[in-house]
């Protein structure tokens, strides 16, 4: 993936010296190990800034439709992983961008890497991050790791069957090979397997932690809400405090609003200061789209998403 | 798909209920909320998704 | 101001013995990384463990706090009368806050306890706690508290600062909460004043050592609020955030927050939860107007609040200690110190 | 330790409806308990937070004065949440005021100057809290001339409308009453925005001439350079601010501009302290 940087710069500088977008949106290097920055580029000396590695975990989507260019017709070039570009997709099937105002630099994906698996190897501060090839060398000040990046990818990666961007302008390299899953939702699975109590107490004690900062939300392209609903005042639907319920019902409608939506990016996962897997609620919805309508999130742009049309062979036993 | 999450997450799938019912259909309305009324109170006191402050 | 020193083998024992006078607080790992929180009557404080994700200003002003209640049953005489919640007033003790969150409770001091208005569910909350701090001998790549008026073996705010000899505590005791702390555990081998001090002296100096990156505040000062307030690269600073409120609510030294009704049955409950410069809603008027109503407007709030206003008001350095914490939970990477120097260094153009 | 949140409780005592359509009532609210009043001994220009329990706080201008005893009044436009609960409430009703909070009109600096106010719309309540409190007769003598300037969209929008009328007769004060436009022909006051009828009736300033200006954003946008052009310096122009508030005494940070605090420093300032902040209001 590594190789790929200076192809996307010189994608970039070119789109720039044409006059075809007004920003390049990606990934620049962060101030601290295994943090990257998104970033905004709009001019050839700048184009060093960018960088593509297996840190880049949130989705740059996220920052097309809420970005004030966006609103003024300013067509803007993203750098996008298979999971970024069908956000893109999602934001325009849902009409959020118009396909003429993006130009995708496409970036085929071998997977991010879970920080805080990496960061639980160590007793104590990373201090140095370095990629080459498949293989990550990771330092602290006690020890020094050499890990295989498919060690410790995060699970979505791991389970991911799209990572080559369905839909682009360009793209920066070769496709990577995509994998099919015999089982792909075995998470989901194992949840399901519980009986209801155990279930119950599974995401209650998944979420205690969560201090309500809402960073899933905001790292979340599908959360595009002018109010949110966890911020609406009349009626007031969810209390804003610690106590569990509110905190259940934030989580469990934050899920629900991406319902056959979402595109398992893990963005929301890679943002929580907290470790809180919330991808444990939208997978079971991802399981759901799948079996019940066959339907995988922005895969394909002229397709409605299933909760967006109704078909008479929905299934509808669930009616009574 | 909210159903299933919910059952999903551990809420009893009795206490979730989804029905069709017209504005012109009074009496199915009635029937409906009385079978899950009876269906609810023979499960007893829900105990999730309640608020407690005393906690 | 006295040392003592403590055999790691009797400090379990001593703890066991303060639980039963104190509500003891101390740093706890789990899945989620590594909190500061009430120990359970058979756990005892990770001494060793790295920095907390969060940090402990919880202990004296939780994230949601009932203040008020009332009740709405008008058959009661004193329906819908607000009165104060019962609180706990139980004696506390912090076990192993690092000097620069026991600095953060100083700066939020400021706030809480002024002379026109005392808080006084954070001003009780104070007055019954003792912080026993211990020197950081590792501080992390984020940690920058030298520069921010800290540092690894600060003692502000500090009832007592210990350090950790591997075999052995030496503790510093700094005030009188902290000796009654140490008389509650039974801790009260004396170790002599000048030999432990320069063990002090030579452990700070390895750990200031490690720390290696630094913000400059000496020009904030003598800006104007207006020039830094109209300088150019707050759409840069800004344009990675995505408005959530990490930052703010993993940082010990942010006190802002919100109070919220609500109602079950005939009770009403009035709450404060801890609020975020960074929502939208957090100045929205009722009007529909929003003072600050873009993100560039809450980012730079932020670190206007912390890095001038603060320093405008109180005259008492920057309201930020160098914990490091919002940089490093901040889900895109915006870094508090390269802002400060951005701000520091800013040249207003003639 | 005095719990600075905790409300003074107070009983509705009278509910009048202030404007033609409803959106403004008038509470009148008496202490329960006897003590209380004189705990909330407030200035002209504070304000407080009325609290529902169970609904909330809102912070309201104190629309009574302090020479007038034994209740305390406020104005309210129906809005938001706690707003419109409390347009629902009826006469007997429990609640809290919490208060008096913020800083007031600077009555010190004002004595033996001629003091000119300026309102419009529904941001009239801490003014009449003024004028009411310059007209007493322990007062009046104090202050040299008063000029009011209030307007309002229309005759059956303007507050306080009997005492306005009273006050117009009287030869103490100059009443300069403005509506935006009416049909009515017995109209016998100005027509036309507030600014125009500064400009043309406010005395010019000298410096013994202080303004007091309260009223939506765009009257203030426009008052202001009517004003500098009659002469009157910044420091000349008192403003009252408004933004979200919640604790009102200063600590939970989200009503400030630059480093002033609008709910502990304000709501009161002058257009140079003004000048010096960022315009988050």
């Amino acid at each position: 993936m590594d190789t790929c940087i200076e192809k996307i710069r010189a994608i970039g500088a070119d789109l720039l010296a044409k006059g075809e977008v007004e920003i390049i949106i990606g990934f620049s290097d962060g101030s601290i190990p295994m943090a990257a920055r998104p970033v905004a580029v709009s001019s050839r000396d700048d184009m060093e800034k960018l960088v593509f590695n297996s840190t880049c975990g949130l989705n740059l989507a996220n920052y097309v439709s809420k970005n004030s260019l966006s609103g003024k017709g300013a067509k803007i070039a993203v750098v996008a992983k298979g999971c970024d570009a069908r956000n893109l997709v999602t934001h325009m099937v849902e009409n959020q961008i118009s396909r003429d105002q993006i130009y995708i630099i496409g970036v085929p994906c071998t997977g991010m890497v879970d920080k805080r698996k990496i960061a639980s190897m160590f007793e104590d501060e990373i201090t140095k991050f370095a990629e080459e090839g498949d293989t990550l060398i990771i330092e602290s000040a006690l020890k020094k790791l050499t890990v295989k990046k498919t060690d410790v990818l995060r699970h979505n990666c791991q389970v991911c069957t799209h990572p080559n961007p369905p839909v682009f302008d360009v793209m920066a390299a070769e496709p990577v090979a995509e994998q099919t899953l015999d089982q792909p939702f075995a998470d989901v699975d194992n949840i399901a397997a519980m009986d209801p109590e155990a279930r119950w107490a599974y995401f209650q004690e998944l979420t205690q932690n969560c201090i309500r900062c809402y960073a899933c939300r905001n790292a979340c392209p599908l959360c595009y809400c002018p109010t949110c609903f966890v911020d609406e005042s009349s009626p007031q639907w969810v209390g804003k405090g610690q106590n569990q319920t509110d905190v259940t019902t934030f989580h469990f409608l934050r899920a629900f609003h991406c319902a056959g939506r979402c595109t398992d990016c893990g963005a929301c996962v890679e943002a929580c200061p907290m470790g809180i897997n919330v991808r444990e609620f939208t997978r079971k919805l991802n399981k759901d789209a799948l079996e019940l309508f066959g339907w995988e999130a922005g895969l394909d742009l002229e397709k409605r998403p299933p909760l967006d049309v109704y078909s008479p062979d929905d299934p509808n036993d669930f009616i009574k | 798909m909210m159903g299933n999450l919910l059952e999903h997450m551990g809420v009893d799938r009795d206490r979730i209920h989804f029905s069709w019912i017209s504005s012109a259909e009074a009496t199915k309305f009635v029937d409906v909320v009385k079978e899950i009324s009876d269906k609810v109170r023979a499960l007893g006191p829900n105990k999730k998704f309640v608020k407690d402050y005393n906690k | 101001m006295n040392f003592i020193t403590i055999d790691k083998n009797d400090w379990a024992a001593g703890i066991d013995q303060l639980k039963k006078t104190y509500l003891v607080f101390g740093p706890v790992q789990d899945e989620n990384g590594c909190q500061i929180k009430p120990l359970a009557p058979d756990v005892q404080p990770e001494m060793g463990a790295p920095a907390t994700v969060m940090s402990p200003k919880s202990v004296l002003f939780p994230q949601t706090e009932k203040i008020l209640t009332a009740t709405l049953d008008e058959s009661s005489k004193d329906h819908h009368i607000m009165k104060p919640v019962d609180k706990n007033d139980t004696p506390r003790a912090v076990l192993g806050i690092r000097p620069y969150d026991a600095k953060a409770v100083q700066l939020v001091k400021l706030n809480f306890d002024n002379p026109d208005y005392k808080d006084p569910y954070w001003c009780d909350a104070y007055d019954i706690t003792t912080f026993v701090g211990v020197g950081v001998n590792r501080p992390g790549p984020c940690d920058f508290s030298t520069s921010a008026g800290c540092g690894p073996f600060s003692e502000q705010g500090l009832d007592v600062l210990m350090a950790d000899l591997d075999d052995r505590y030496l503790a510093k005791v700094l005030t009188p909460k902290g000796e009654a702390w140490a008389a509650a555990c039974g801790f009260d081998t004396p170790a002599d004043t000048a030999e432990s001090q320069t063990l002090f002296d030579i452990l700070q100096k390895e750990a200031e050592k490690q720390i290696n990156t630094a913000i400059s505040t000496d020009n904030l000062a003598q800006k104007t609020i207006l020039d830094l307030y109209e300088a150019p690269f707050w759409d840069d600073v800004a344009f990675s955030c995505i408005n959530c409120g990490t930052c703010t609510f993993v940082c010990p030294t942010c006190w802002c927050f919100d109070i919220q009704d609500e109602t079950k049955h005939q009770t009403a409950v009035r709450f404060r939860n801890w609020d975020s410069c960074m929502s939208p809603l957090f100045t929205h008027h009722a009007s529909g107007h929003n003072p600050r109503e873009s993100k560039i407007h809450r980012v730079r709030q932020r670190f206007m609040h912390k890095l001038k206003y603060f320093l405008d008001k109180y005259d008492q350095g920057i309201m930020c200690v160098g914990c490091g914490r919002c940089v490093a939970s901040c889900p895109v990477n915006i870094d508090i110190r390269e802002v400060c120097n951005l701000m520091n260094d800013y040249q207003k153009d003639k | 330790m005095e719990n600075p949140y905790m409300p003074y409780p107070v009983r509705i005592d009278n509910i009048e409806v202030a404007t033609e359509d409803k959106s403004l009532k008038t509470f009148t609210f008496v202490f329960l308990n006897p003590g209380d009043e004189e705990k909330f001994a407030y200035k002209a220009g504070q304000f407080a937070e009325l609290s529902i329990p169970g609904v909330g706080e809102i912070p309201i201008g104190i629309a009574s004065s302090p020479v007038e005893k034994g209740f305390v009044k406020f104005t309210v436009f129906r809005t938001g949440v706690v707003t419109t609960h409390l347009h629902n409430m009826k006469k007997g009703d429990i609640m809290g005021i919490r208060g008096p909070l913020g800083n007031w009109y600077p009555w010190e600096k004002l004595e033996n100057k001629n003091v000119v106010i300026i309102g419009g719309g529904f941001a009239f309540t801490t003014l009449r809290s003024s004028i009411v409190y310059m007209l007493d007769p322990a007062n009046r003598s104090k202050f040299k001339n008063i000029d009011v300037v209030y307007g309002a969209r229309s005759p059956g929008m303007l507050l306080y409308r009997e005492e306005l009328f009273e006050w117009e007769k009287r030869e103490d004060i100059n009443m300069h009453i403005t509506v935006d436009g009416t049909d009515d022909p017995e109209w016998k006051y100005h027509k036309g925005f507030v600014p125009q009828v500064v400009e043309q009736n406010a005395p010019a300033a000298d410096k013994d001439t202080y303004a007091i200006v309260c009223g939506p954003p765009i009257m203030i946008k426009f008052t202001q350079p009517a004003l500098t052009k009659l002469g009157y310096q910044d420091n000349q122009i008192i403003m009252s601010l408004e933004n979200r508030m919640k604790c009102g005494i200063g600590m939970c940070g989200r009503c400030n501009i630059g480093k002033e605090l609008v709910c502990k420093d304000g709501p009161v300032f002058t257009l140079e302290e003004i000048n010096q902040t960022p315009k988050e209001y």
